[in-house]
């Protein structure tokens, strides 16, 4: 299948209009409500762990006892993309499993970030070759990206530590990224 | 290690390693060996392509040797440097299936390598001998195009089946790229 | 207002009232408490286990309580999660599911008493929903719907690793039942009653105590309990590194969050049977409920002397109730999982027939006087 | 009763005749590490037939080590074996030694096998964390993942890398021991002794771990050598083959140690095993350090080492030699080697050939999980879709490995 015909497949998946949204978003009700929900996802990340390569021993510590990811509320991985908030991409993407992060993406719940972990995911790393993905950006929207090869436990908490403040300064609740422009879309637009 | 005394073994053309005498020995009146050496103390045999599975055969059975046990099988593209090794311009071979054998019982190694020819880039499996050899065959096959001829199962194994050409080919570019999905990059 | 006050005093209006109360109580301690506690207790027993700190960042103000408001946190963050139902699943059903795994757990609370009888201000209060002459039947009927939710939202989702969690659950609760029931046959012949209340009133006296003389029905009783509630090292229906999530693989927001909670809830209960079947419900050891009465009587009154002691009796339940609960937290922080096969084999060749041999050995104990009942 | 349910079209057996399932495993499924798919049929849960998939993280090794120098390849064989980066070192430079024949000093010896047996200890926890994390028991997971931090920070401060620690060179090593090391190797394995002994009781004697261990995925002596198993997996069948005992290389015939063999070669003994050689290899470290010998730990012929960083910064000859090997790279004389080191997970085989330029014409490596990865098929096929956890745990495929 190729690009512009999977790009033609991409529907918008918002059930509000951005007009309602610009309109509602000046009530008061609304914008401490937005506050209270980005409060509450900051806080409450289940992780994917898309963990492929070298980055994925890291990623053990930064879940172990020294680096904690739970203190940031990130600690719980839910393998089932349906549940999971935050895709962390970890470690190279081949062309061969560059379909397969795809599908997760789409098969994860609204709303969603991703979260680009090491040097291989942000642009291919050290890794330029026929077999390689040059950063996962050209496949999904990336949040966060943290270089490194592979990066410290700290800068990875950093990212976490950014991406929260991101999310705190989201004032839609009805955040939504709809589907990698590059995959076929899921099941989704059935019921929606 | 001791790599030094080795070398100068070659030089001085110092007595074979048992291993090695008992290959010639048996494997030298059925005129199928091409060359050996024993570099750096690597024994190693280079024989006729389609004469692998006599040679794998006698390896595998023989008491004396007994090796057992399949410890690697690559190819080596040879494009271009040609003079790497003498034998490889007369026959115009291009590319070289290296089996590395071990036996565990007996503690010893050899080198076993069939040069091919671009055109005919053919060899018999030897799954037949060792079952581990499948996937060895099969990535050989993937990264360079060498058929293995009577593999129960040769495909793709480390790329997929889309995948067009044998990348680890020295006429293959590094970064030809040929994505499943997403853009060109 | 006379009026109004007039048709509170109807001894109808009275019971249906008390009752709210105790209902609402049971919700508010369930949902309204245990569910996040545990959910919260879970991260942090797992975290001091680990050698870990645990979540505690999560704040109002700076203010972040060790952690505790992560699970509002969670709560609001999955309100507003996207509600999925995949493609070619049965929408109704997959709806249905999340709640049908919640219900039976919250409903097994009306027969478990969480206190003692009270006469107040002319009233007898009763700390329990429904006092049923047969409220361990009760528990062991509704217990078993419980598996209707896990195996609906097992074959809904239209999923195969979904189909074989709940497949594996079915297979697993139905056993579990069995032989759940099985293990406290010895209680009750020793108690002689099939209600909860009864058997709590039977335990003033700290020697008659289930724990004390029944103690491997207790382990065997926790065993099944654990299993039915399918957590490590039972949980091979939501085994997460062979079937990804199991039968909840294809929920997302708060209907997987209700199979979350449904598990939470379930374990309280399963305290709770434990307390009121072993650990003598709300009665304090070597201290009988008259005798605190009495002594507290004597100073605020009959009435107010009565609702301390009910209250007291509430407080030593719920201590109870945690502790066991720690352990079950314990348990499932330390062990590995079973294989699904092991679990059916532990269930049917080992607990059965030890739950048997236990019968026996009860029965010889109570003809020949060894075990004196109640 | 049978020819009266025919007589009204219902047959029994028809009707109680099962399908099988096919289902895709993975890659991105908690138990295939990301970077496998297995193609399973399975009859209720047992798994009828198995078609593994690899090649999720092929990333080129050889395509990119064949572009760069020969000093360059290093990084990249870091990224083999993550889980024991320095084997990977060693085993390369080893080899390339080998092509040149030179052999390194004595303290460059004994400090390569020490941080050899370093990096096998942190691949072996992380192999037998990752199994008992699979099991469902995260605690013990968690206690040898602190294990490894402890140890990480030794060779971090040794080499100043966490996880890929490109500490080898051709001819050397990049740089000595930090001071303080040798206390701070007694206090961190004590520790980690400890660590040990706790996740021993968690788990050795526990009943449901042995019972999901003991008998599953088990294979005979003849099988494992006719599929090309080494290490662990290997030892576990009670073949005592260890590339450290049959081919001593660097100065592992001076130390003294034991290999420990299974007799079943099932799950449990592969475990066992690899928890003995935690122990084993701590005691190697040991040795190293009371042994080792003062000394330079570069060989002295300027052709071959790359100079050290303080030296080419101050210095006008390292400088030029620096540049020489980082533009042109060594010209190592034209030949092949294979060299073996022990992985942490097998036989780890470098094939070199070189044409006598600055780069490798062809860098091989021998991926002992490749091998052991093409026999799960044998290992699974007839037993449950559960024990394919465990099993798949105990070969210990790493991506980076067995798909380079």
């Amino acid at each position: 299948m190729g690009v512009d015909e999977l790009a033609q497949n991409e529907k918008p998946t918002e059930e509000v209009t951005p007009g309602e949204v610009a309109a509602l978003s000046d009530s008061v009700i609304i914008t401490q409500l937005s506050k209270l929900v980005s409060w509450g996802r900051q806080y409450s990340f289940f992780l994917y762990p898309f963990i492929t390569a070298c980055c994925g021993m890291e990623f053990m510590s930064v879940a172990g006892p020294r680096y904690d990811i739970d203190r940031f509320g990130a600690a719980l991985p839910r393998f089932s993309p349906r549940q999971a908030d935050l895709l962390m991409v970890v470690g190279t993407i081949s062309h061969k499993q560059a379909p397969i992060l795809v599908k997760i993406y789409n098969q994860m719940a609204e709303p969603k970030w991703v979260f680009a972990y090491g040097s291989c995911t942000v642009s291919g790393g050290m890794y330029n070759n026929y077999a390689t993905v040059q950063g996962i950006d050209t496949l999904v929207p990336v949040d966060v990206y943290v270089p490194g090869c592979p990066p410290r436990p700290e800068m990875v908490l950093d990212g976490l530590i950014m991406l929260q403040e991101k999310v705190a300064r989201e004032p839609e609740i009805n955040m939504t990224r709809g589907v990698s422009p590059l995959g076929e879309a899921d099941d989704r637009k059935i019921i929606a | 290690m001791g790599d030094m005394n080795e070398e100068k073994k070659i030089e001085q053309g110092a007595s074979d390693s048992e291993v090695m005498a008992r290959a010639k020995a048996v494997l030298g009146p059925m005129g199928v060996m091409i060359h050996t050496h024993s570099q750096h103390g690597d024994d190693t045999l280079v024989v006729q392509a389609e004469d692998i599975l006599k040679v794998m055969e006698f390896l595998h059975g023989d008491e004396g040797l007994k090796f057992d046990m399949m410890m690697d099988l690559t190819a080596v593209d040879y494009l271009g440097a040609e003079e790497v090794h003498p034998y490889l311009k007369p026959m115009n071979a291009r590319f070289e299936v290296v089996y590395h054998l071990y036996s565990v019982e007996k503690n010893h190694r050899i080198r076993v390598k069939a040069p091919l020819t671009e055109e005919s880039p053919y060899v018999n499996s030897i799954t037949g001998i060792w079952v581990g050899a499948d996937w060895f065959e099969r990535e050989a096959f993937d990264l360079y195009g060498v058929v293995f001829r009577g593999h129960p199962n040769l495909k793709r194994i480390l790329l997929y089946e889309d995948f067009e050409g044998h990348p680890l080919r020295k006429d293959y570019g590094k970064m030809k790229r040929q994505p499943l999905i997403g853009p060109v990059n | 207002m006379d009026t109004i006050i007039a048709f509170v005093k109807q001894p109808l209006v009275m019971e249906v009232l008390i009752t709210l109360v105790k209902i609402g109580f049971i919700f508010g301690l369930t949902i309204g408490f245990f569910a996040p506690m545990l959910a919260w207790v879970e991260r942090k027993q797992s975290a001091v286990m680990q050698d870990r700190v645990g979540a505690n960042r999560a704040g109002v103000f700076g203010i972040t309580v060790i952690g505790l408001l992560h699970s509002l946190a969670d709560a609001i963050k999955l309100i507003f999660k996207e509600d999925f139902i995949p493609r070619g699943a049965e929408r109704g059903l997959h709806t249905l599911a999340p709640a049908l795994a919640v219900i039976p757990a919250l409903v097994v609370f009306a027969v478990i008493p969480f206190g003692g009888q009270y006469t107040l201000w002319g009233h007898d209060v009763s700390l329990v929903i429904a006092d049923l002459d047969v409220g361990i039947l009760y528990v062991f009927a509704i217990s078993s719907l419980a598996t209707y939710g896990v195996v609906i939202a097992g074959w809904s989702s239209n999923n195969n690793w979904s189909l074989l969690g709940g497949l594996r659950a079915s297979a697993q609760m139905f056993s579990y039942e069995v032989t759940m029931g099985l293990t406290i046959i010895g209680l009750i012949m020793y108690y002689q009653s099939l209600s909860l209340v009864d058997i709590v009133a039977k335990q003033e006296n700290f020697w008659h105590w289930g724990i004390v003389w029944h103690f491997p029905a207790f382990v065997l009783f926790l065993a099944c309990a654990v299993a039915e509630n399918k957590r490590v090292p039972f949980d091979a229906p939501e085994a997460e590194s062979e079937l990804v999530a199991g039968y909840f693989t294809e929920y997302s927001g708060m209907k997987f969050v209700m199979f979350w909670t449904a598990e939470f809830i379930e374990m309280v209960s399963i305290s709770g049977m434990c307390v009121a079947l072993f650990f003598g419900g709300h009665h304090i050891p070597f201290l009988t409920q008259d005798f605190l009465l009495n002594a507290l009587g004597d100073v605020f009154g009959p009435n107010w002397g009565g609702v301390i002691v009910m209250l007291i009796g509430i407080g030593v339940f719920i201590t109870k109730l945690v502790i066991l609960l720690v352990l079950q937290m314990t348990i499932r922080w330390t062990m590995p999982r079973f294989r699904y096969d092991q679990i059916m084999k532990l269930g049917w060749k080992m607990i059965l027939p030890l739950s048997l041999c236990w019968i026996f050995l009860v029965g010889v104990g109570i003809l020949t006087g060894v075990m004196p009942t109640p | 009763m049978k020819e009266e349910n025919r007589k009204q079209g219902y047959d029994f057996h028809e009707a109680s005749r099962t399908e099988t399932m096919t289902i895709n495993m993975g890659p991105s499924h908690p138990a295939t590490h990301g970077t496998v798919k297995f193609f399973l049929t399975l009859d209720g849960e047992t798994i009828e037939d198995i078609d593994v998939e690899i090649g999720y993280l092929h990333r080129a090794f050889e395509k990119e080590c064949e572009a760069q120098k020969w000093n360059g390849v290093f990084p990249y064989t870091d990224r083999l074996d993550y889980t024991a980066s320095v084997l990977n070192n060693v085993g390369y430079a080893m080899t390339a030694e080998k092509l040149i024949g030179i052999e390194v000093p004595e303290r460059c010896q004994y400090l390569r096998t020490m941080i050899s047996e370093m990096a096998r200890m942190s691949g072996h926890y992380t192999n037998v964390g990752a199994g008992a994390l699979e099991l469902g028991a995260l605690t013990a997971f968690i206690y040898f993942i602190e294990a490894r931090e402890l140890l990480w920070d030794l060779i971090e401060s040794v080499c100043g890398a966490r996880l890929t620690h490109n500490y080898v060179r051709i001819g050397g090593l990049t740089n000595d021991l930090p001071d303080g090391f040798r206390e701070n190797v007694k206090r961190v394995f004590a520790k980690n002794r400890k660590l040990w002994d706790d996740f021993d009781i968690m788990l050795t004697k526990n009943r449901i771990f042995l019972d999901r261990m003991r008998d599953t995925g088990g294979i005979s002596q003849k099988d494992a050598i006719a599929w090309g198993f080494t290490g662990p997996c290997l030892r576990a069948t009670g073949v005592p083959y260890d590339v450290r005992r049959a081919e001593p290389y660097l100065v592992y015939d001076r130390m003294n140690f034991d290999i420990p063999v299974g007799t079943t070669g099932d799950n449990f003994d592969r475990y066992l095993v690899r928890m003995e050689e935690i122990k084993q290899s701590m005691s190697i470290v040991e040795q190293c350090l009371e042994q080792m010998p003062d000394g330079p730990i570069n060989v002295d012929d300027a052709r071959w080492r790359m100079p050290s960083k303080d030296d080419s910064s101050t210095k006008m000859e390292p400088l030029i030699f620096h540049f020489k090997q980082v533009i042109e790279g060594p010209s190592i004389p034209v030949g092949e080697a294979y060299q073996a080191v022990e992985g942490a997970n097998g036989e780890l085989g470098y094939y070199l050939v070189s044409n006598g330029g600055g780069k490798p014409w062809k860098c091989r490596v021998r991926p002992p999980s490749f091998a052991l990865t093409s026999a799960l098929p044998l290992l699974v096929k007839g037993s449950l879709l559960a024990d394919l956890i465990p099993t798949f745990d105990m070969i210990n495929l790493i991506g980076g490995e067995c798909d380079r």
